[in-house]
Parts: C-alpha cells; structure tokens; sequence
C-alpha cells in the first residue's frame, strides 16, 4: 500500500517538477559550474552537478615544464588562494632537495598566507552579502579587503599573483616601514571586521542564513569536508594545528580553531568571521618575533632547480577553503613527473547535496557560496564531453603526445 | 536645400544623442571562460566603492541580452567554448568584447594544453586587450572605457 | 487649466520627472554606499541606447505576446500617471478615477509577467510565479487602503475631490484622522514591494533568478519595461503624496490658485517617499525569500488596511 | 533580532565624502602604485649578454631568442612574474610600474 503510494508520490513528483540548468553562466557564480536543480514549486528536490568546465589540464602541462616555469603556472590555479599553493608546491620540492629554508623566510611565508586567508574570508562574506541582495555590505566587505589588497602591492608588488615563494625560501623582504604599516592596517581591519560580524546578525541576514544548508556533524565526516565547511558542523579539523608546516610549529599559541556547532550556512560564516580574528592575531606573533637572516638561498635559483633529485614527496597546507594536498614526482632534471593536486572545493563540492535538497531556489545561490566554491581550482583532469553526455577518457600516453606537439607548434 | 541642410545636422544631431547614450551607458557581461579567479575578483573589484565603475555607467547584468560590452577572462576551455559563442550571439548589436588578463589575451601561461582552445580572438572578434596578470581594477577601467568610446563614437 | 490640456502635456512631464526621479533614487543609492555613482540623467542615456539597440526575439517565445506585452505595460503605466497628475492639476475630476489609476498600476505589471512569461525561460516561469504571489500579497492591502478613502471622512474615490477635501480641512488626509493614517501607512509600506527593490525584489532577484521575467528582453523591449517600471515607482509615490500627504492643502485655497508651487511642493514630498521607501529600504536591508514576504505582507499592511477601514466605518 | 543595522553608517556616508578615487575623470588621481609593483617589461638591448637563461625560467613563452644572441618579448603574453627580472645577471630586463597595458592591436606590444 504505501510503496503504492510512493510510486503515486514519485509520478507526480515527476510530473510537476521543474528542472533548471543553474549555471554555468550565472550573476551568482563567478565561476562556470553548472548545477542542474529539479524543483517543485519553489523547493529544490534533486540536484546535479556537472564540472569541468574551468579545467585547464594544468597538471599534465606541468609535466612538460621545469619546475620553475611550474612553480608560476600552478600559482595560476587559482587566483584566491594563489599563495597556497605554490608553498604547498614548494614544501614538496624543499622536502625532495633537502633545502631548509631560513627561519625569516617560513616567517614570512606565514605572514602572506595568513593575510590571503583575511582577503580570501572577506571576499566571501562580500559574496555572501551578495547573493542574498544586500549590495551595501558587499560594497563595505570588498572595500575593507582593497586595503589588504594594498598591502599585497606593497610587500609582493602584485594584489592577486603574489610570486611569493621560491625554491628555499621567498622573494620579497619586509622593511621596517612595512612592520609598521601592516600593524596599522591590521587595527583598521579588526575594527572594520567587527563592525561587518555586527552586520551579519541583522535581523534580515539573519533570516536568509540562519537554519539553511544544513550539514550535520556525522555527514560532514562521512563525506570528508574540510576546512570552515567541516569546522562550521562541529569537525575539529586544521591543518595547521594537526600537522604544522612553515612556521606555524613555533605560533601555535596565538591562535585556536574556530568550530562552530550550527551545522548551517551561518555557521560556516561565523567561522570565517571569526577566523579573521586568529589570523590578525597570528599576524601580530609574526611581527613581534620575525627573526633577522637571509630570506632565500643565495644561490642562483635554476642552480637549486637543477639540485632537486628524483624523488617524491606529499605536502599539505590549509587553503582558506581547508586542507589542500600535493603530490610531487621529480624526474632528477629540473622537471616534473607527475603532480597531482587535490583541493578542498573537491571535498567539500560532495557535500553540496545534502545541504541543498530541501531547500528553496532562493537558498541556492547563498548555499552554494557557504562552502565558498573554488571552481577553478577544483577542474583537472577529468575529460567529460558534457554535449554528448559520455565520458570521454583519453589515454595519458597519447594525451601526453598530443599536448607536447601543440606545445611545439606554439 | 535648406531643407536639406536642416536634415542633414537633424540627422547628425540625432547621431550624436545616440552614441553619446551608447558611450554614456556600457552594460558589462561578465563571462568567465575557465580563468583563475583574479581577473573575475579584479572586475568585480572595479564595482566597489574604491574604483566605482558605475560612474561612468556601467551595470554588471546577469543577462547578455542586456549587455552591450563583453569581457572574457580566462584562456577559453573546451567546455565553455560552445557557450562563449552562444553568450556572443546573444548580445545585441552594437556590442563591444574586451579581452581582460593575460590568458584571454594571447593564452598563456595555459598555451598548449589540450583543453584550452586557444584566446578569445580565435574565436570571436576582440576589440580591446587588457593586459596583466590580473590586470589592475584600473586598468580595466580605463580598459572598457577606452573599448566603448573606440567602437561607439 | 483646461483639462484636456494638462492631459496632454502631463505625458512628457511624467515621463521626464520619473527617469529623473529614478536617476536620484541610483545616485542616492550610490552614495549611501561610499561611491560617487552614476550621473542624475544616467536613465535618460540607457533608454537612448537601448532605444537603439538590435531587437532580438527569442526562438523559444510566441512571438505577438512577447513583443506587445512591454508596449502595454509601459502605455498603462504612464496613462496612470497621467490622469493622476492631470486630475491634480485640473479641476475636474472623472469619478471614480483613485480605482482606475491602481488598475492600471497593476496591469502594468501584470502585462511584464505575461510578457516575460512568453519568453518561455524556465527563469521567467519562476519569476511570473514570485510575482504572482507577490501580487497577491500587496495588491489587497492596497486596494484596501484605497477604497478606506471612501468608507472615510472625505467619502468619495475621486482624486479632485479628495483634495478639495484636504484643502477645506487645511489638514493633509493622513493626520485628519485615525483610519487615514492606517491607510496611508499600509500604502506606504506596499510601496517597495510594487517598486519591486530589495528587500522585495524576489520576483527580479539579480542573483537567483536573473532579472525574472525580465531575463529575454533586451533592447526597445527592455527599454519599454524600464520605462514602466520607472513610471509606475513615480506614480505610487505621487499617489500617496497627493491623496494622502497633500502638504499644499495647509496653504487653504492658494493651493488651487497656484498650481505651480502645489505642484511642486507635491513633487517634492514623493521624492522624499521616494528616499524614505524606495532607497533606504533597498540600501540597508537583504532579500527576503518569497515565503517571509509572503507572511510580513499579511501580518502587517493587510492588518493594518483591515484596521482603516474598520476605524473609518465607526468614523475615527 | 534588530533590523536596519547599517541604517546609521548608510546615512552618515550620505553626507561624507565618497571613497572613490576619481581615475580617468579627474587627472592625475589614482591610488599610488607601489614601488615593487610588477608592471610592463622594459629591456636594456645593450646591457644584455645573450645568456638566454630568461627564455628557460619564463613560465609563459614571452622571451623568444633573435639571430643576433639577444632576446624579443611577446607583452601579450606577459603574466608579469618578475621570474626574468630576477635571474638576468646583468639587470637589462627590468619591470617597470606601467599596469595598463591596454590595447587595441596585439602586434603593437612585440619588445626588441
């Protein structure tokens, strides 16, 4: 009687459902994803998601570079969260090389990644703001991160592309005026952020964010989110604690991990609020104890290129969007093997589904933007011909042969 | 003669109160066709408050039927090539493409990966390059600017 | 004035201040938000420039419904201002003339759904369903409000008279009395919904549903849409100016004789509605969902048009 | 639950003067370009000693060799990572503040 029933239920579902092709080309994506949402009325009761279509095949191009020419390439995988990946990159090399680098350098490593996971957290309430209508927030958001974005010029002389890293160490040096003028900033920062956490429990927020996009605490384990999206349903997960890299052994004191039990998409948001505060808090350890040294190896860097052997290594690093993890295989000649990245927006892309069946079309656009999505950095390699709906897999030889023979004739 | 005289500078007159409305209001789409998400944020950037495109009349819409400029960020990958196409064509007449970032531009660093095709004047006319890595909200600005007031007047 | 007159020389008044009022509306916007903004007369070149733009139909709409649809609306929302600003300025009133003037508000916009609605956009169906049901939620604490007018102190729906009775009173309507007041604030509350802006844009929310209905018309069409949706905001906010907040009526009879200033003066009070429900709402508040519109708009304007006409039928 | 928060700030910033910086209506306004800032290349013809090592480190195939042991740049290509700046032994590749790099014609931006 009831399976009966169910089938009843399940045809006119199908009868009455709508079914809405969200993306790739939408105002509230500012990356191609295109997710196929089946709604009845205005609730959402099945979504689909296709990939793909920023993917560049990096990885293979990495393969036919040295490592120089890749370390600038995968800076180009994404363009938020650009620092992370070349020290992750970069962690995998020194480890394969044997290089240390100086205690200043890790420093200041540290230093840029922790102001990337400021403007990369404050691009993300701007967007926030964004999706659910309220221009004048993502107006202020995006104007307290130009001055981060100022402060990037200043030390690393581009806003977005910091060609921070190099092999053993880093390139650009802090001067004193910059100690200095980074403080000031971080003070306005921390004033400004406040005032934007206040903003997020107006009563009109509130009601957009507050008991959507629910993920709970077991399945967030069970699908392996990382980052805030875990730490917002109560996973008490950082790399940064777990297995410190850079310099974050010896800051371990200035900062705590935010986890936040709500399970919804203000909850993920609050943890980035309040990430923002331990990072200018980290931010402040670093410029009272930044040790004096050299910043990079005074070797010249294609000399270190040519140093590093054959070898593999596995490097990780916590992105703003959580975990991100390296594979690197050198071939002993200033080149690479295989390099296989896997980013967070991969792990956390899974956890989507859950949190959005059930909710309305209204809700998907700000669902989407709380797991903060980095769609560029999620496509590699993966060839799906969307317009005749099969996979298409090419065999790595002959897609190694056809890439180099286009690279020639360039 | 006179006649003709008179409609003659109606005609021009009329000319001018139009591609002064044309150069006065550029409505951006903004496609992004497989770009890291720094010359995205970079446009985005020009909206806010510190760059404030909107002086000059410009709306970022979510429809190319609305739109008069294009800009295209990202070397153009194999899936979103069908779509760019489409997006052009959706765009009425006149209409203006900029090409931001490098890797629109010319391609690179992505040149010479199997699944890029290539930039975006392979495929569809471009008016303007704007280059750099990301290009500077500036930049862009004085980009699209430069794009409408070329192609419009 | 004759009336005939001020009809037709209301058309291009009507059109002119209400792009201009729209220009304000953006600049205002734009300040509130620590930018410099568009120019004042930035509406006026987007309708040159969309004027002149290529037509492009799409292959998916029927076709006859998708082009008029735009032409009726942006027709039946300057006919509405029109006879609203005409019968202001002129003395004679046609009867009954309050109830034609919220019709045709509300065929404007239901001629934009319809419109959109043929595009055959799955963006545009859900958008006609938002705007549907958003109707449906402010329409009728509206019309409410409006027919109070009558059960009211001034007794009649006819604009012309409606202020003659203000005058003879020397009070705006709205502070004469208790039910007055109830319906002037129910309008004033529907206002940002019937301008559709945040946080009611539900129907044409940017970055859910891409524009709504609007999402297919671009060029003339969009230009005609515009237009409406420009004219339509103007004649809510002269609505409620004149029938409501008729500030000239403290002049006594000088506001017949000069019908500049009270014209002005009437002008001057709906771009301060205007600020007060159009731009500061869509400046500080986020988008609601449709559900939560849904249930502000019955819980509080339909309660409070209830009230009105309660207390205007026991003479409050 | 309170509604209206940036109510305050919204009408304050009504009053004040605008954040913008007036770039292209005003002359001469913008916001200061640092001195580290990685803008176009220029390149010193004769400083240079034909080591080639820029056209090896380049991620982006910008650097082509010329017959006479020198090298010729591609702008247009240019993702502006100051790797050439930073390995030329003689300082003849140097990155100027230039960012706009703006152009109608790609042909133009070819460097010798």
């Amino acid at each position: 009687m009831t399976a009966e029933r169910d089938v009843e239920r399940e045809v006119e579902v199908e009868y009455t459902r709508l079914r809405i092709p969200f993306g790739p080309i939408h105002p509230a994506l500012k990356e191609p994803v295109l997710l196929r949402v089946s709604v009845r009325g205005e609730e959402v009761v099945d979504v689909d998601m296709a990939l793909g279509h920023v993917h560049r095949g990096i990885e293979l191009l990495a393969e036919g570079r040295n490592l120089i020419q890749t370390l600038y390439l995968i800076e180009r995988i994404c363009g938020i969260c650009s620092h992370s990946h070349t020290t992750c990159f970069i962690q995998a090399l020194e480890e394969i090389g044997g290089i240390t680098p100086s205690k200043r350098a890790l420093y200041l490593r540290t230093l840029i990644f922790e102001m990337e996971r400021i403007h990369s957290h404050l691009l993300l309430l701007g967007v926030i703001a964004y999706e659910i209508g309220f221009d004048t927030l993502f107006m202020f958001t995006w104007h307290v991160r130009e001055k981060i974005l100022d402060l990037f010029e200043k030390i690393t002389g581009n806003r977005i592309h910091h060609a921070m890293n190099t092999i053993g160490g880093v390139r650009w040096d802090l001067t004193p005026r910059m100690v200095e003028e980074i403080d000031a900033y971080m003070r306005e920062v921390e004033k400004s952020v406040k005032y934007i956490h206040n903003v997020f429990m107006d009563g009109t927020v509130e009601k957009r964010v507050c008991g959507l996009g629910v993920l709970s605490y077991d399945d967030a384990v069970k699908l392996c989110v990382v980052g805030p999206t875990a730490r917002g349903s109560g996973v008490d997960i950082d790399v940064r604690r777990d297995h410190p890299y850079a310099a974050y052994d010896e800051l371990k004191r200035d900062f705590s991990v935010v986890v936040e039990r709500g399970c919804d998409v203000y909850a993920r948001t609050e943890v980035r609020i309040l990430e923002i505060f331990e990072s200018i808090n980290i931010i402040r350890a670093i410029l009272d104890r930044l040790p004096d040294g050299p910043i990079r190896p005074k070797e010249n860097v294609f000399r270190l290129m040519r140093g590093i052997p054959e070898g593999e290594a596995i490097s990780l690093v916590e992105a703003p969007r959580g975990e991100l993890l390296y594979f690197v295989k050198t071939d002993g000649s200033g080149g690479l093997k295989r390099l296989k990245v896997r980013t967070p927006t991969f792990s956390n892309l899974i956890g989507l589904k859950p949190m959005l069946i059930g909710c309305e079309i209204a809700d998907v656009p700000v669902i989407v933007a709380s797991i903060d999505p980095c769609l560029s950095c999620t496509n590699r390699l993966i060839v799906i011909d969307q317009e005749r709906g099969e996979s298409n897999v090419i065999d790595v030889d002959s897609l190694r042969h056809r890439v180099r023979r286009r690279w020639m004739r360039q | 003669m006179v006649i003709c005289m008179f409609r003659l500078s109606c005609k021009s007159m009329m000319f001018r109160v139009i591609s002064k409305g044309r150069v006065k209001s550029p409505w951006i789409f903004h496609l992004n066709t497989g770009s890291c998400n720094g010359c995205d944020i970079e446009i985005v950037a020009a909206f806010a408050p510190r760059y404030d495109l909107e002086r000059f009349g410009c709306l970022l819409v979510g429809s190319p039927r609305h739109a008069d400029v294009l800009l295209v960020t990202g070397p153009v990958t194999r899936q979103m090539l069908p779509r760019l196409i489409r997006v052009y064509e959706q765009i009425p007449e006149p209409k203006v493409v900029v090409a931001v970032g490098t890797c629109a531009s010319s391609g690179s660093p992505f040149l010479g990966s199997e699944m890029v095709e290539g930039p975006v004047d392979r495929i569809i006319p471009v008016d303007v390059y704007v280059i750099g890595c990301p290009p500077r909200p500036e930049a862009i600005v004085k980009g699209v600017v430069t794009a409408v007031k070329s192609k419009f007047r | 004035m004759d009336a005939a007159v001020a009809f037709i020389t209301s058309f291009p008044l009507v059109l002119v201040v209400s792009l201009l009022f729209e220009g304000i509306d953006r600049k205002i916007h734009a300040r509130m938000q620590k930018r410099i903004g568009p120019p004042i007369i930035q509406p006026f070149y987007d309708l040159i420039k969309l004027f002149n733009k290529e037509r492009i139909i799409p292959v998916t709409a029927s076709t006859r419904v998708f082009e008029i649809m735009p032409m009726i609306a942006a027709a039946a929302s300057i006919l509405g201002a029109s006879i609203l600003l005409s019968n202001t300025l002129s003395g004679l009133g046609m009867i009954g003339d309050l109830i034609l003037v919220m019709y045709l508000l509300a065929m404007s916009s239901i001629a934009l759904m319809v419109g959109g609605l043929a595009s055959g956009n799955p963006y545009a169906a859900i958008g006609f369903s938002r705007k549907m049901s958003m109707m449906i939620a402010y329409e009728i604490p509206m019309f409410i409000a409006i027919i109070s007018v009558a059960f009211g102190p001034p007794a009649v729906l006819t604009i012309d008279r409606v202020i003659k009775f203000q005058i003879s009173t020397r009070l705006p309507l709205a502070v004469s009395s208790l039910s007055m007041a109830s319906a002037a604030a129910t309008l004033l509350l529907c206002i940002p919904a019937a301008a559709s802006v945040v946080p009611f844009d539900i129907p044409e929310a940017k970055t859910e549903i891409i524009y709504g209905f609007l999402i297919e018309y671009g060029g003339p069409y969009l230009a005609l849409a515009k237009i409406a949706k420009a004219v339509s905001n103007f004649t809510l906010t002269l609505l409620v100016s004149v029938v409501f907040l008729y500030i000239p009526s403290l002049l006594g009879e000088e506001a017949l004789i000069n019908l500049g200033i009270s014209l002005s003066i009437c002008l001057a009070v709906s771009l301060l509605i205007m600020f007060a429900t159009i731009t500061v709402p869509r400046t500080i508040f986020a988008r609601l969902k449709i559900g939560q519109a849904f249930k502000f708009y019955w819980m509080l304007p339909l309660a409070l048009s209830i009230l009105s006409i309660i207390l205007s039928v026991i003479g409050l | 639950m309170k509604f209206g928060k940036m109510l305050r700030d919204a009408l304050r910033s009504l009053f004040r003067k605008p954040v913008t910086v007036e770039y292209l209506t005003k002359p001469g306004r913008m916001v200061p370009v640092s001195e580290r800032f990685r803008g176009r290349l220029t390149y010193d013809r004769d400083a240079c000693i034909g080591c080639l090592l820029c056209v090896r480190v380049c991620p982006s195939g910008v650097i082509a060799s010329t017959e006479d042991m020198k090298v010729a740049f591609n702008i247009s290509r240019c993702i502006l990572c100051g790797q050439c700046a930073e390995i030329c032994p003689k300082e003849a590749i140097k990155l100027s503040t230039q960012f706009e790099i703006i152009t109608g014609n790609k042909n133009g931006l070819i460097l010798k």
